[in-house]
């Protein structure tokens, strides 16, 4: 195992990939000669040259389109936003091509293309620069989404990713990309979309949480175990597909569920999975499924109000609390 | 303190009143070629397929009309009927396995890049035969192995994809380079300026077409649109042109240079071909905004109309010889109607076919 | 009361709204000299000229940002898409810009606009025109969303959406335009955004029905009533915000629910109801909530398969038989 | 078959190597006015007033960056500085109801349209005595009631809002105009491109002003845009003009002169402006894409050392009265900062406030 920051771990892959096969390549904003906004690609451009790494101006509907064609003609883009909050300028591109075109002519064509950068917030950055996109593309059929946790998890996702023959949506977060972790050192190291991780065992309660929010769960079971309540933590790491089966194979055990999520709470992830596991393991449930969202409030600038908005392992500790009637 | 102006409005001036049935020409048509076919380096052969092409392409649609009045298929249907000569001149003057992509109102453009009168009319249908296996319809024809990427819905949503495929063949050195056609609408989507500006920063081997057919649904083009669209590409420094496109010679001549010079020099252009929608801008469409005489104006200087004309003028053919044209035409034509009435619709597994080239996930199915 | 179709309806809102107020104003595609390309505004450009009445290119992203700068400039712009599919070309102005401008300034400004257009599918039109966009601009804080199923509600709604200093997303349904119905001729006439209606009583199954998919609801109401099954219909008639107290209050009497939701299954308004329906009434449920949407894949052309990929009333009265465990 | 071609890149024609340290200008500055303030019919106080204004922005923003060194904010902090000619030309040549629109790099804005010193640093500092209550930081600087409608941090989305603001004076036959500030690089958003085109087709009276700073965050200018900037406008017809902004005299006298043509005859402007960024993009910013000698070769045409020269020169003023404002500023950036640590963070209650106009709703609110 090596360590490696979480930035590390994505270009590693990127990089593996981009030696492994001709057709991948890598453009975005500020990707090539400044080596990346958040230095995800540094060192690529030395590396790989002006054709395979590229920078683009700042046109994300016309990039993004450009790759999804390139992707329709042989090629296997790598298209970096500098945040998925400006995608949202390119998501014609992703919601009604990308992840459409091979429907609507039949199968004639695939897009195997990888959109990718940094999610949700950022600490400090405003309204505009803080909203996870995650929930919102899995809403739609025809692409997954990742939202991975740890290095470990991002190369062997995004590898995976690269190598998909459809859309991908990959997803990664600014505050995370200097966090370490082990990573495989497998060669050619895999690991294939839509299967959930149980990275805490436990029998009193299931906690499902991706990407950042896999963190602020991990903290408030270290503080419950404390207390004697043992959480059963799930990082999903797919969004979509979604790995149902693995959760509630746990709610089964430990018959109470928290969904934590980055999202508003409206119709996120955690707004879905509880759905399903109300449907599918009602019988099993010792107290209804909760979760642990932003609030559906626009996120502020301000520090204490941007402390207050986020979700925060106290926040975990109170649901889990409820679901364990002990408050 | 406001100083009392003239009452506001906001419409392109001197257009401050509805057009009450008056004529507004919005495309003046530049002048054709006065080349012959051998002169171009047609040979007599060519020009008398591209006359067959042209009159599929119009018979086709005549009688997908005719099917769609009757009830026989739904969804919209955009005709292509008045601007064949672009498709045809086009296919003619570029490489078989160079790319086009173009925008809803694609059966011509399917037709002469080799989607059968029946696999076309099948899509129509919504029949599994169908090019696009009933999956997409009138505005989603398609012949990816002809290199017909299609058909697009979304108004301008196909530019940036037009660039991309231009990107892959530079990238492949494939010496292929890519056409891509949108209407004189989709001129005012910012993805064209997106891919304008790096079409020409990358050099990327594509010439973007617009067929500035006059109008984009019921707006004419000047009521729209600011300036004349060719010298849109005026502020990128890209090379453009702009001719008549009822023409099938003068489309022929001009996109066999043009591509000739992309695929030389890998340089982007932009390129106003006008031409003019005879029908309405769907089925749907009561075309109050123009009249009548509009319309018969254009219609004389039909291109398949001319092309006739000019094959029986200049002896390359005569008229039994193209009405044997015509009837065989025809002949396919309501074949591939029995071929689309005949055909099955798709089975209802197939609703979950073709979403993914990897294995198929599909969330909460039951 | 008045018979009007669900266009007249609308068109009647907007009239009187521009009638009564100078600063109402409506642009977008082919709303003026066509007179609509669903002639919803058939007769306004006659009636109120080229200034208040306004052809725009096709250039979503563009007129709906110059909609937003006009309403915080004092006007209260009406800006029609011509389907919700195309307006996800204008996502960043609705949803970076429109519902986030006031907050992030400190409330210095407000953005009185209506966004309005068809939603969803309408008939065989294929992959890209055929999505409902109301559950996922619920996700984002910062405007209301409506979709009415009935020309009554439209009218009320659309007249509170125009008077409403934040952003409000109007949905439609070309299918529904020339729907008729009952509409009230009270003098403005008014319904509060945010209400839920009982469209039908009965005690035995909750039905949670929006905009088209009322109309199905209805017609399994009635399948059911014939076999003993009283099925309560709740139209939210606002998707955001969602009168959940309205729900919560007929499951409790009920005891199950069915939501019906045109949007694909991930995180639509049907998991959110769901969702807060077993957190806050659990204890309520004699079986899980369950829910009819589409499923998670693309629109497809061909009658057969479009007919399979909507919900219909069959697929709700299995739904509540398996809720009513009577299957 | 694929003909072999030289190695394709995709970078723009020339520029097929990094810069490895090596000078690239991109911003080659056009000559300043020659007119001596009176001629530009400004006072002797008016120009010493513009000073005042310039050297308050510099210096404000020079503190800005020692607290934000110091750790005292978070959050993204993209200085002006360099570019404070364009701020305070335009808003002296403008009348004051005019409106201003601008990208996230608005400090200088805000402050020469009357956000205080105070209100600026505590919204810096996420205070609730910030001009925008602390909600929106840095990037969100706004004085509404002066007109000064904020500055917006998604590149480019700002452009049809500004068009909007005009839309609106129209509409309103206000006499008022708008005026919209972007970047180089918000050149290249496709929404550029809708909103010039809308405000020909409409005639808006709004002015579209690029401060092209040389840079877009590491890329310089003519390595994301193709071709002059202000002749992007060509292709729509619209009025355009370039000139210098080291010089506040040549913004003034220039932004004077077009804001009363637009008042005249309602049609929209596009200019660029030259000016130089002397700082990183924002904090974080190593800055390798240029060489100190570039950096310090625009420096020596510093806008505020110019204006003192001249006021020194032209004995407007002397060395002693424009160091006493410049204490004066100094105390009141210092006071401003004092203003700031010491003002209350807001209330959490505030989390929820400012959302809405109308009745406040919150989904799923605890
Ligand atoms: C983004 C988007 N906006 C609006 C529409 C609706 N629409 C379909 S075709 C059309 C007119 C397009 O005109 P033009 O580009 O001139 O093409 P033509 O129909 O003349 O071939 C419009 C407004 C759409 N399909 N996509
Ligand atoms: C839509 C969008 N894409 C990308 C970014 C990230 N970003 C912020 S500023 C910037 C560079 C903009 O440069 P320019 O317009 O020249 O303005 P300057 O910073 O020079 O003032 C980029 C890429 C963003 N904020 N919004
Ligand atoms: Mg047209
Ligand atoms: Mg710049």
């Amino acid at each position: 195992m090596a360590v490696l920051q979480f930035r590390e771990a994505i270009r590693e892959a990127i990089d593996e990939e981009m030696d492994r096969d001709e057709s991948v390549f890598i453009m975005g904003e500020e990707v090539a000669e400044y080596n990346g906004a958040y230095k995800v690609t540094e060192g690529l451009l030395d590396k790989y040259g002006f054709k395979r790494v590229i920078d683009t101006p700042i046109s994300e509907l016309g990039f993004a389109g450009i790759g999804v064609g390139a992707a329709m003609n042989g090629l296997r883009p790598i298209v970096e936003f500098m945040t998925f909050n400006f995608a949202v300028l390119a998501a014609d591109q992703i919601i009604n091509h990308a992840s459409k075109a091979r429907y609507m002519l039949g199968g004639q064509l695939d897009v195997p293309i990888v959109f990718r950068g940094p999610n949700a917030s950022a600490g400090q950055l405003g309204a505009t620069h803080s909203v996870a996109y995650d929930s919102m593309y899995a809403q739609f059929p025809g692409m997954s989404v990742i939202y991975p946790s740890e290095p470990d998890d991002a190369k062997g996702l995004l590898k995976s990713a690269i190598r998909n023959n459809d859309t991908v949506l990959f997803m990664e977060s600014e505050q995370m990309y200097g966090l370490k972790g082990e990573v495989s050192e497998e060669e050619d190291y895999i690991i294939p979309i839509g299967k959930a991780k149980i990275k805490r065992e436990g029998d009193d309660v299931t906690i499902v949480a991706s990407g950042k929010m896999y963190h602020i769960a991990k903290q408030a079971a270290e503080q419950l175990a404390k207390d004697g309540v043992e959480a059963e933590i799930i990082d999903p790491r797919t969004i979509k597909p979604f790995d149902i089966e693995t959760v509630i194979k746990s709610v089964k055990k430990t018959n109470r569920c928290i969904v934590v999520d980055e999202s508003h709470p409206f119709g996120g992830m955690a707004a879905e999975v509880g759905f399903l596991i109300q449907r599918d393991a009602f019988d099993y449930l010792d107290a209804p499924v909760r979760r642990v969202t932003l609030p559906d409030v626009s996120a502020p600038f301000s520090k204490p109000l941007f402390d207050l908005w986020m979700p925060n392992a106290k926040d975990i500790i109170q649901a889990v609390n409820a679901v364990t009637y002990r408050s | 303190m406001a100083k009392k102006q003239k009452e506001a409005f906001f419409t392109p001036i001197g257009i401050d009143t509805g057009q009450n049935g008056e004529i507004e020409k919005s495309v003046k048509l530049p002048e054709a070629t006065k080349k012959t076919h051998k002169q171009l380096g047609l040979s007599d052969d060519d020009v008398v397929n591209m006359f067959e092409q042209m009159y599929l392409q119009r018979r086709f649609e005549e009688r997908a009309m005719q099917m769609y009045q009757k009830g026989k298929f739904g969804g919209f249907l955009h005709l292509y009927i008045g601007q064949e000569a672009v498709s045809t001149g086009t296919v003619f003057a570029i490489n078989d396995d160079d790319d086009i992509i173009t925008a809803y109102r694609d059966h011509g453009w399917g037709l002469v890049r080799g989607v059968t009168p029946k696999e076309g009319m099948a899509e129509l249908y919504g029949k599994a035969t169908g090019c696009s296996k009933g999956k997409g319809g009138s505005m989603h024809f398609a012949k990816v192995e002809n290199h017909f990427w299609g058909g697009y819905g979304i108004v301008g949503g196909h530019i940036p994809i037009g660039g991309g495929l231009a990107f892959a063949n530079k990238y492949q050195q494939n010496n292929r380079i890519a056409t891509c056609f949108l209407g004189d609408g989709a001129v005012d989507q910012g993805a064209l300026h997106e891919t304008l500006n790096m079409s020409q920063l990358w050099s990327l081997p594509c010439i973007y077409v617009v067929e500035n057919n006059g109008y984009s649904m019921g707006t004419s083009t000047r009521r729209h649109t600011v300036g004349e669209i060719h010298e849109r590409s005026k502020g990128y420094g890209m090379k453009s042109a702009l001719f008549n496109g009822m023409d099938v010679f003068t489309v022929y001549e001009n996109m066999k240079k043009i591509a000739e010079e992309v695929r030389k020099d890998s340089m982007p252009w932009f390129v106003e071909i006008r031409t003019y929608r005879y029908r309405g801008h769907s089925m749907s469409d009561p075309q109050k905004y123009r009249t009548k005489e509009e319309l018969e104006e254009y219609q004389k200087t039909d291109p398949i109309q001319r092309l006739k004309t000019y094959l029986i003028d200049k002896k390359v053919s005569d008229k039994k010889n193209l009405e044997e044209i015509e009837s065989r035409v025809e002949e396919q034509v309501l074949e591939a109607i029995d071929f689309a009435e005949e055909s099955p619709f798709p089975e209802d597994e197939a609703l979950f076919e073709d979403m993914y080239a990897d294995e198929p996930f599909f969330h909460d199915k039951k």
